[in-house]
C-alpha cells in the first residue's frame, strides 16, 4: 500500500538523523548512550521488528533533538537477527562486545529472548523488553537484568477473561500457534475460564507457518462454543482471519484475539470487522500523553502508531525514567533505579515492580469497527482495566481469583 | 606435500588469535570454526561420496540437544558430554542412513530432508527433553574431570573448538586417503560400477553418513555450550540448505574448502547485515557470482587449481561419449 | 561339475519374457560366447548372473554355490567379474587408479579406514599387471574419461582382470569400436585367452570376433536357447540361420 | 454438523488445497523433467506471483486482471533468468543450479521487501467469489470451490497441452531424450526457456490464487518451496501425473490427518514422503531414481 512507501522513506530519513554525527555533536560531546537492538528485520517476524525499530528511532530522535539524555546523545545499534535465536545471540553478543552496548532493546521472538536472557549477567547488560510476552521471563526464567516494559501474555489473556466474565457467553474454545506464547496464553485462559465457572470446551494448536486453516475452522465450528480465543500473530494470524471470514465463522462464534494490531487489520481488511480482543497499545487511547504522541507520530511518519511502536515508545520512556533517576547508565545503579521506575505514559500509568521487573500497567479491550476518516477498520476501546487487576502475583503466570 | 606445512601454519595463526583479536572477533571466530567443522563433516558425504544431504541440520541438532541435556541435567563435565553427544549422533545416523540409502539421487536427498524435518517436529513436541519451541537455555560449560575449568572461559573454549576442528580435519584426511576413502571416491564417480566390482556400497554409504553425523554432531555439541542454548531452529531445513551452500561455496571435495566456505558464509552475512538491511540481496548476488565466475569454489580460487572444474569437464566429456 | 550351471533361468518384465528357461553349462577354462539377434536377452542374462536383475524363476550355481538372490557385490566376491555393454568406469580417476580400485576389492582389508600403503601397494601391483597385459601401461596416468573409446573398453577388461576372477563376463567388448580398433582389441584378447587359464562368458555381436575367441557358443533367440555347441556345429545349425535371417528380414 | 456434511466439506477443502499445491508442483516437475534441475527459487516465484497479483489488483482494480498479468510477468521474469544465468550452466554440476537458485531466492525475497515493504498485504477474492454456498446445510466458501475447479481445469489443460500441441510434444520428447530432439533440428534451448517460463508462470498463478487465503507476505516463500519439493518427490520427479497425484495425496493427508491427529500436523507430510520413498524410491509414478 501507498503508506508503506512513505513510511519507509520517512524511516530512512530518521535513520540518517539518528546516525548523523552533526546531531551527536550537539549533545556537548558527551559519550553517547549506546543501546543495542537485535531485531528481526527480515524473515517472517520482520513486521514486528520494523515497528520496534520505528518506535525506538522516534524516541532517540526526539531525545537527541532536546539535547540528549543526561546530556548524552542516544545511539541505537540495530542488527538484523532474521528471527533466528542463534543469529540473535550472535548479534546481541556483537553489539555488547564490539559496540560496547550495555543496554539492550529488541529480541522480537520469545525464543530469541529466552536464548539471550541467561547471558545478560555475563555481559553486564540490561535488557528492557518491549514485546516479549512469554510469562516465564518474569517467572521461572527471571534474571535480575531483565525488565519487561510491555504487557505480558498472561496479562493480555487476563484482560480478555475479565471482559468475558461480564458477558453472557458460557462455552469457550481456543486456537493458538503451536509455540510457547500460544500454549502459555491458552493455559492461562483455561484457568481463567474455570475460575469464572464457565466451560472450556477444548483447544487446538496449529504449527507455525500453517497456510490452510480449514480443518481448524471445522474443529472450532464443531466445538459449539460461544466464543473462540485466538492466540496468533503475523502471517498465521492473517491467514486464519482471512479464512475465518471465508467460512463466516464470526456469524456463529465470537472471535476474541489476544492481540489486535493495525498491521493485521490492514492485511485482512474487512475480515477483521467485529473482532474483539486485547491490545497492548492502540492509538485511540484517550489521554494527553498519547494524543501528543500520536500527533507527533503522524507528523513524522504520516500514519498512526501501531501496537509495537507504542509499546516500544513506552519501553523507551521507562528506560529514560530509570536513567534519569539513576543519573547514570552504570548497570548496577540503573538496575536499582529501574526497579522503582514509573512513568505516566501513553497508556496511562506504568510502574515497574521490584519483585519480578514487570511493568504494572492498564490493559485495554478493543473491538474492530469502521470509522469515519479511516480507510481501513480501526480498533475502538470497549473496556479498560487497571494494572493491579490484570497483573499476576510476583513471578506467577496465573491469577489468584 | 605442502598440506601439512600449510596446516601447521594455519594452526599456529589460529592458536595465536586470542592474543590479537578483540572479544567480539573471538566470538565470531569461534562460531565460524564450529560451523566450519559442521560444513566439513557434510563434505564427506557431498564432496567425497556424492550423497547430497538436505538434512544435515539433523546431525547438528542431535549433537546440540544431547550435549545440552547432558550438561543441564547430569552435571557431566564438558569434556565428556561433547564426545558422548557426537557419538550418539553418529549412532542415530546409522538408523537414518539405513532407510535413506534405500534410495539414491534426489530421493536420497529428500529422505534426509524428511528425517531432519521429523526430528524438527519431535523437538517441537517433546517438551520435557527439548523444551519445545523455547529450546534449552542456560547450558553451562561444566568443569572437570579433576576440576579442569579452563574450557569455560572464552579463550579456553576457543582452543577446545580449534582442537576439535583440527583433529577432525586430520581424521577426515586420513579417511579420504585410505582404502575406505578410495571406495567412497568410486561410489561418487560410478556407484553401479563400484557395486559390480564387489563392494557393498550401501554399507560404505551408511558408514560415511554415520561418520559425517558424528562429526556434525560434534559441531552441534560444541555449539550448545558455546551459545548456551539449543533451539529447534538448529534442526530446521533452512539450516541444512545453508550448510550445503557453505560446502559448495568453499569447494566440495576438499575438506578445507568447506571450512573456509562456512567461515565466509557466516562472517560475510554478519558483515553485510550490520551494514545494510538489504544484506540478502548482496548475499544472493555473491552466490550467483561465485557460480558464474569461480565455479571451483573459494578453495579453488585460493589454491589456484581448477580441479573441480577440470573434473566437471572430464565427467561431461565422458557422459557425452558414452550416451 | 561345471564351473557355472544355469538351470531353467527365467526373467519376465511385465508380460514380456526376456529370458525364457535358459539352461547352460560353462566348464572351467572354457570361453563360451552367447550370441543372438538384438533383444535376444543376452544382456539380461548377464544381469541375471551378476545379480543386477533378480530372476523370476530358475537358478544359477557357481562352483556349487547358489547365486540366486545374492546381491551384485557378493556375487563378484565369489569370483565373477564383468564388463558392461555401455562403458562403466570411474572417469575422473586415472586408468591406473581404476585398475587399482578394482583389485582392491579382492583385498581382505579393502575397507580399512586409515593408512593404506599395504592395501594400495598390493592392489596397484595387480592393477598394473592387468593394465600391462592389455597394453594400457602407456595411458595409465591419464584420467579414464579422457581415454580413447577403444582404450576405455580395454580398461574395463583390465579392471575385471585385476580382480583375478574365476569367471569373466565380457559384455560386447568391441561395442562401438572402429574396424582397426576391433582388430587390435581382438588380438589383445586372443593373446590373453590363449593359455586357457581363464573361464570366460562372452556376449558379442561381431561374428568374426566370436569365431576367433570362443570355444563354445550358445545361441539365444527371443530369450530362449536355440542352439548350443562348438562353433562349427552352431554355424551349420538351420535354426540359427533362420533366427538370424528372420531377424534381418 | 453431521458426518456426511463433514466428509464432503473436508474433501472439498482438500481438493482446493491440492489445487494450490498442484500449481506449484507441476511447474517444478516440468522444469525438472526438461532441465534436470531442482529449482530452489520456486517458492520465491510463487511469492512474487502473490505480490504482482496485489499490485495488479491495486492498479487494474480487478482480480481477474491479476490472474492474467501475474503469470505473464512472473513467467517472463523466469525466462529472463533462464536466458541470463541458467543457460550458462547446463554443462555444470547440479550444485551450480542449487547455488544460483538459492541466491535468486535471497535476492527475490529482499527485492520484494524493498518494493512492497514488510507488512502483509490484502488481496481480496473477487466479489463474485466471496460468497458462500450451503453444502448439506454447511456454509462453504465459493472461492474454495473455484480453486478446486481451477485446479482441475488447469490440470486438464496442461495435460492436453502436453498431449496435443507441438510444443507439448517437444517438451515430452525433450524430457525423454534431449539429444535426439536437438539432432532432429529443434533448438532444445528454446524448449528449456519456454518450460522454465511456463513453470514459473504456473507458480505465479498459484501465488495469486493463494493470496486471498493467506495474504501476500514474505512468509510465503520458505514453506511453499519445501511443500512443493515434497509433493513432487512423492509423485515422482518429472512426472506430470505424479505431481497431480502427489498434490492430492498430501492435501488429503494434511486435511484429514490434522483433524484426527492435530499433534502430528507438522510431521504428517514427511511421514507420507518417507513411506512412499521407502516403498518406491522413485516416487509414485517416477522412474527408478
Amino acid at each position: 500500500m501507498a503508506t508503506s512507501v512513505t513510511r519507509r522513506a520517512a524511516m530512512r530519513a530518521s535513520l540518517v538523523a539518528v546516525a548523523a554525527p552533526a546531531v551527536l555533536r550537539h549533545a556537548r560531546g558527551e559519550a553517547p548512550i549506546k543501546i543495542g537492538m537485535p531485531l528481526a528485520l527480515t524473515g517472517p517476524a520482520a513486521e514486528i521488528g520494523e515497528q520496534m525499530r520505528h518506535g525506538a528511532e522516534f524516541w532517540a530522535k526526539t531525545v537527541n533533538a532536546k539535547g540528549g539524555l543526561l546530556g548524552r546523545p542516544i545511539e541505537l545499534h540495530v542488527e538484523d537477527t532474521t528471527g533466528d535465536p542463534a543469529t540473535c545471540v550472535r548479534k546481541a553478543q556483537l553489539v555488547v562486545e564490539r559496540d560496547g552496548c550495555h543496554l539492550l532493546f529488541g529480541m522480537v521472538l520469545s525464543s530469541e529472548a529466552l536464548a539471550v536472557v541467561p547471558k545478560l549477567a555475563e555481559w553486564n547488560a540490561i535488557f528492557v523488553s518491549s514485546d516479549n510476552g512469554d510469562g516465564r521471563l518474569t517467572g521461572s526464567s527471571f534474571v535480575p537484568n531483565f525488565f519487561r516494559a510491555n504487557i505480558s501474555g498472561p496479562m493480555e489473556t487476563r484482560v480478555i477473561s475479565l471482559w468475558l466474565r461480564r458477558g453472557e457467553m458460557k462455552n469457550f474454545y481456543a486456537i493458538g500457534m503451536d509455540y510457547a506464547w500460544g500454549h502459555n496464553s491458552i493455559d492461562v485462559f483455561k484457568d481463567e475460564v474455570a475460575k469464572a465457572k464457565k466451560n472450556f470446551v477444548g483447544a487446538v494448536f496449529s504449527p507455525i507457518g500453517t497456510k490452510d486453516f480449514s480443518t481448524y475452522i471445522t474443529k472450532i465450528r464443531q466445538a459449539g462454543a460461544d466464543a473462540c480465543f485466538i492466540v496468533m500473530q503475523g502471517a498465521d494470524n492473517n491467514a486464519f482471519l482471512s479464512q475465518a471470514r471465508e467460512y463466516r465463522l464470526a456469524d456463529k462464534v465470537q472471535l476474541v484475539t489476544s492481540i489486535v494490531d493495525l498491521n493485521s487489520i490492514h492485511a485482512v481488511g474487512d475480515a477483521a470487522l467485529g473482532l474483539a480482543g486485547s491490545t497492548r497499545y492502540v492509538f485511540t487511547i484517550d489521554n494527553l500523553a498519547n494524543k501528543a504522541f500520536v500527533e507527533a507520530w503522524r507528523k513524522e511518519y504520516g500514519t498512526e502508531p501501531d501496537v509495537f511502536e507504542g509499546e516500544q515508545w513506552q519501553a523507551c520512556q521507562i528506560l529514560q525514567a530509570g536513567i534519569e533517576k539513576a543519573q547514570s547508565t552504570d548497570t548496577d545503579k540503573l538496575r536499582a533505579a529501574l526497579e522503582t521506575a514509573a512513568v505516566d505514559s501513553i497508556k496511562g500509568k506504568a510502574a515497574i515492580r521490584a519483585c519480578d521487573h514487570q511493568a504494572v500497567q492498564g490493559g485495554y479491550m478493543v473491538k474492530v469497527v469502521k470509522k469515519e476518516g479511516f480507510k481501513t477498520p480501526i480498533p475502538e476501546i470497549i473496556a479498560a482495566y487497571p494494572g493491579d487487576e490484570i497483573t499476576p502475583a510476583c513471578r506467577q503466570m496465573t491469577f489468584e481469583s | 606435500m605442502n598440506f601439512s606445512r600449510g596446516l601447521a601454519a594455519a594452526a599456529c595463526v589460529l592458536a595465536l588469535a586470542p592474543a590479537a583479536l578483540p572479544p567480539y572477533a573471538m566470538t565470531l571466530l569461534t562460531e565460524a570454526l564450529i560451523l566450519g567443522l559442521f560444513a566439513m563433516s557434510l563434505d564427506l558425504m557431498v564432496g567425497y561420496t556424492r550423497l547430497l544431504s538436505f538434512g544435515h541440520a539433523a546431525a547438528y541438532g542431535l549433537g546440540a540437544y544431547t550435549c545440552g541435556n547432558l550438561l543441564l541435567h547430569t552435571g557431566m563435565p564438558l569434556l565428556f558430554a561433547v564426545p558422548l553427544a557426537a557419538l550418539f549422533s553418529g549412532i542415530v545416523a546409522i538408523g537414518v542412513a539405513w532407510v535413506c540409502t534405500l534410495a539414491s539421487g534426489v530421493s536420497f536427498s529428500m529422505l534426509t530432508l524428511a528425517f531432519a524435518q521429523l526430528f524438527y517436529a519431535v523437538a517441537f513436541k517433546w517438551t520435557t527433553v527439548t523444551g519445545a519451541s523455547d529450546g534449552l537455555a542456560g547450558i553451562p560449560r561444566s568443569p572437570g574431570p579433576f576440576g579442569i575449568a579452563i574450557f569455560a572461559g572464552k579463550a579456553g573454549f576457543y582452543y577446545l573448538v580449534l582442537a576439535c576442528l583440527l583433529g577432525s580435519l586430520l581424521f577426515c584426511r586420513m579417511l579420504v586417503h585410505s582404502p575406505f576413502g578410495e571406495v567412497l571416491r568410486g561410489i561418487r564417480e560410478n556407484e553401479a560400477k563400484t557395486l559390480s566390482l564387489g563392494y557393498n556400497t550401501r554399507r560404505y554409504k551408511i558408514a560415511v553418513v554415520a561418520i559425517a553425523f558424528a562429526l556434525g554432531g560434534l559441531a552441534g555439541a560444541l555449539y550448545a555450550p558455546f551459545a548456551g542454548f539449543a533451539n529447534t531452529e538448529l534442526l530446521f531445513w533452512l539450516f541444512s540448505g545453508q550448510v550445503l551452500i557453505m560446502v559448495i561455496v568453499g569447494g566440495a571435495g576438499t575438506l578445507v574448502g568447506p571450512i573456509i566456505g562456512a567461515a565466509f558464509f557466516m562472517l560475510v552475512s554478519n558483515l553485510l547485515s550490520s551494514w545494510t538491511d538489504s544484506w540478502a540481496l548482496f548475499f544472493g548476488l555473491i552466490f550467483i557470482g561465485f557460480v558464474l565466475f569461480a565455479p571451483q569454489g573459494i578453495w579453488g580460487l585460493l589454491s589456484g587449481t581448477g580441479r573441480a572444474e577440470g573434473r566437471e569437464r572430464v565427467r561431461w566429456r565422458f557422459l557425452k561419449s558414452t550416451s | 561339475m561345471a564351473l557355472l550351471e544355469i538351470d531353467e533361468l527365467t526373467r519376465r518384465f511385465g508380460g514380456i519374457i526376456a529370458v525364457d528357461r535358459v539352461s547352460m553349462r560353462v566348464e572351467a577354462g572354457e570361453v563360451r560366447a552367447v550370441i543372438g539377434p538384438n533383444g535376444a536377452g543376452k544382456s539380461t542374462l548377464f544381469n541375471l548372473i551378476t545379480g543386477v536383475v533378480k530372476a523370476s524363476d530358475g537358478s544359477v550355481r557357481f562352483d556349487g554355490t547358489m547365486l540366486s538372490g545374492m546381491s551384485p557385490y557378493s556375487i563378484c566376491q565369489h569370483g565373477i567379474s564383468r564388463t558392461f555393454q555401455i562403458t562403466a568406469l570411474f572417469p575422473e580417476m586415472t586408468a591406473r587408479e581404476n585398475a587399482r580400485l578394482a583389485a582392491q576389492a579382492r583385498h581382505v582389508r579393502r575397507w580399512q579406514p586409515y593408512g593404506g600403503s599395504t592395501v594400495f601397494g598390493d592392489a596397484a601391483r595387480r592393477g598394473d599387471a592387468a593394465l600391462e597385459r592389455l597394453g594400457l601401461t602407456h595411458v595409465a596416468h591419464r584420467p579414464a574419461g579422457l581415454l580413447s573409446h577403444g582404450d576405455q573398453r580395454l580398461l574395463e577388461v583390465a579392471m575385471a582382470l585385476a580382480q583375478q576372477p574365476r569367471l569373466l563376463l565380457l559384455d560386447e567388448p568391441t561395442q562401438g569400436l572402429s574396424v582397426e580398433e576391433t582388430a587390435q582389441a581382438v588380438d589383445t584378447l586372443a593373446t590373453l585367452l590363449a593359455d586357457r587359464a581363464m573361464t570366460v562368458l562372452l556376449v558379442e555381436h561381431d561374428m568374426e570376433v566370436v569365431f576367433r575367441l570362443a570355444h563354445m557358443i550358445t545361441v539365444l533367440h527371443r530369450g530362449a536357447v536355440i542352439a548350443d555347441g562348438e562353433p562349427d556345429a552352431v554355424r551349420a545349425d538351420a535354426e540359427v540361420q533362420r533366427a538370424y535371417l528372420g531377424g534381418l528380414a | 454438523m453431521d458426518f456426511a456434511a463433514f466428509l464432503v466439506t473436508q474433501c472439498l477443502n482438500a481438493l482446493s488445497q491440492a489445487a494450490l499445491l498442484f500449481f506449484l508442483g507441476v511447474g517444478l516437475t516440468l522444469i525438472f523433467g526438461i532441465m534436470r534441475i531442482v529449482n530452489f527459487a520456486h517458492g520465491a516465484f510463487f511469492m512474487l506471483g502473490a505480490y504482482v497479483g496485489y499490485s495488479s489488483v491495486a492498479i487494474a482494480g480487478n482480480f481477474w486482471a491479476a490472474l492474467v498479468l501475474s503469470p505473464l510477468l512472473v513467467g517472463g521474469f523466469g525466462i529472463a533468468f533462464e536466458l541470463g544465468v541458467l543457460r550458462l550452466l547446463y554443462r555444470r554440476d547440479h550444485s551450480a543450479f542449487l547455488m544460483v537458485t538459492f541466491g535468486l531466492t535471497l535476492i527475490m525475497g529482499e527485492a520484494i521487501r524493498l518494493i512492497w515493504g514488510v507488512n502483509a498485504l490484502e488481496v481480496r477474492a473477487p466479489p463474485a467469489l466471496s460468497g458462500i454456498v450451503f453444502i448439506l446445510d454447511e456454509p462453504f466458501p465459493l472461492y474454495r470451490l473455484f480453486l478446486a475447479a481451477a485446479g482441475i481445469v488447469v490440470a486438464v489443460a496442461i495435460w492436453q497441452f502436453l498431449e496435443r500441441t507441438r510444443l507439448g510434444l517437444l517438451i515430452r520428447a525433450t524430457s525423454q531424450n534431449a539429444e535426439m530432439v536437438h539432432a532432429l533440428g529443434t533448438d532444445v534451448r528454446l524448449v528449456r526457456s519456454a518450460v522454465f517460463g511456463i513453470g514459473c508462470g504456473l507458480a505465479g498463478i498459484g501465488g495469486v490464487l493463494a493470496a486471498p487465503l493467506v495474504t501476500a507476505s514474505l512468509a510465503m516463500a520458505p514453506t511453499a518451496v519445501i511443500d512443493t519439493f515434497v509433493i513432487v518427490i512423492i509423485g515422482g520427479m518429472g512426472s506430470f501425473l505424479g505431481s497431480a497425484l502427489g498434490a492430492l495425496l498430501v492435501a488429503f493427508v494434511q486435511v484429514f490427518g490434522t483433524y484426527y491427529f492435530p499433534d502430528l500436523a507438522l510431521a504428517l507430510m514427511y511421514l507420507v514422503m518417507v513411506m512412499v520413498l521407502v516403498i518406491r524410491p522413485g516416487g509414485l509414478l517416477g522412474k527408478e531414481a
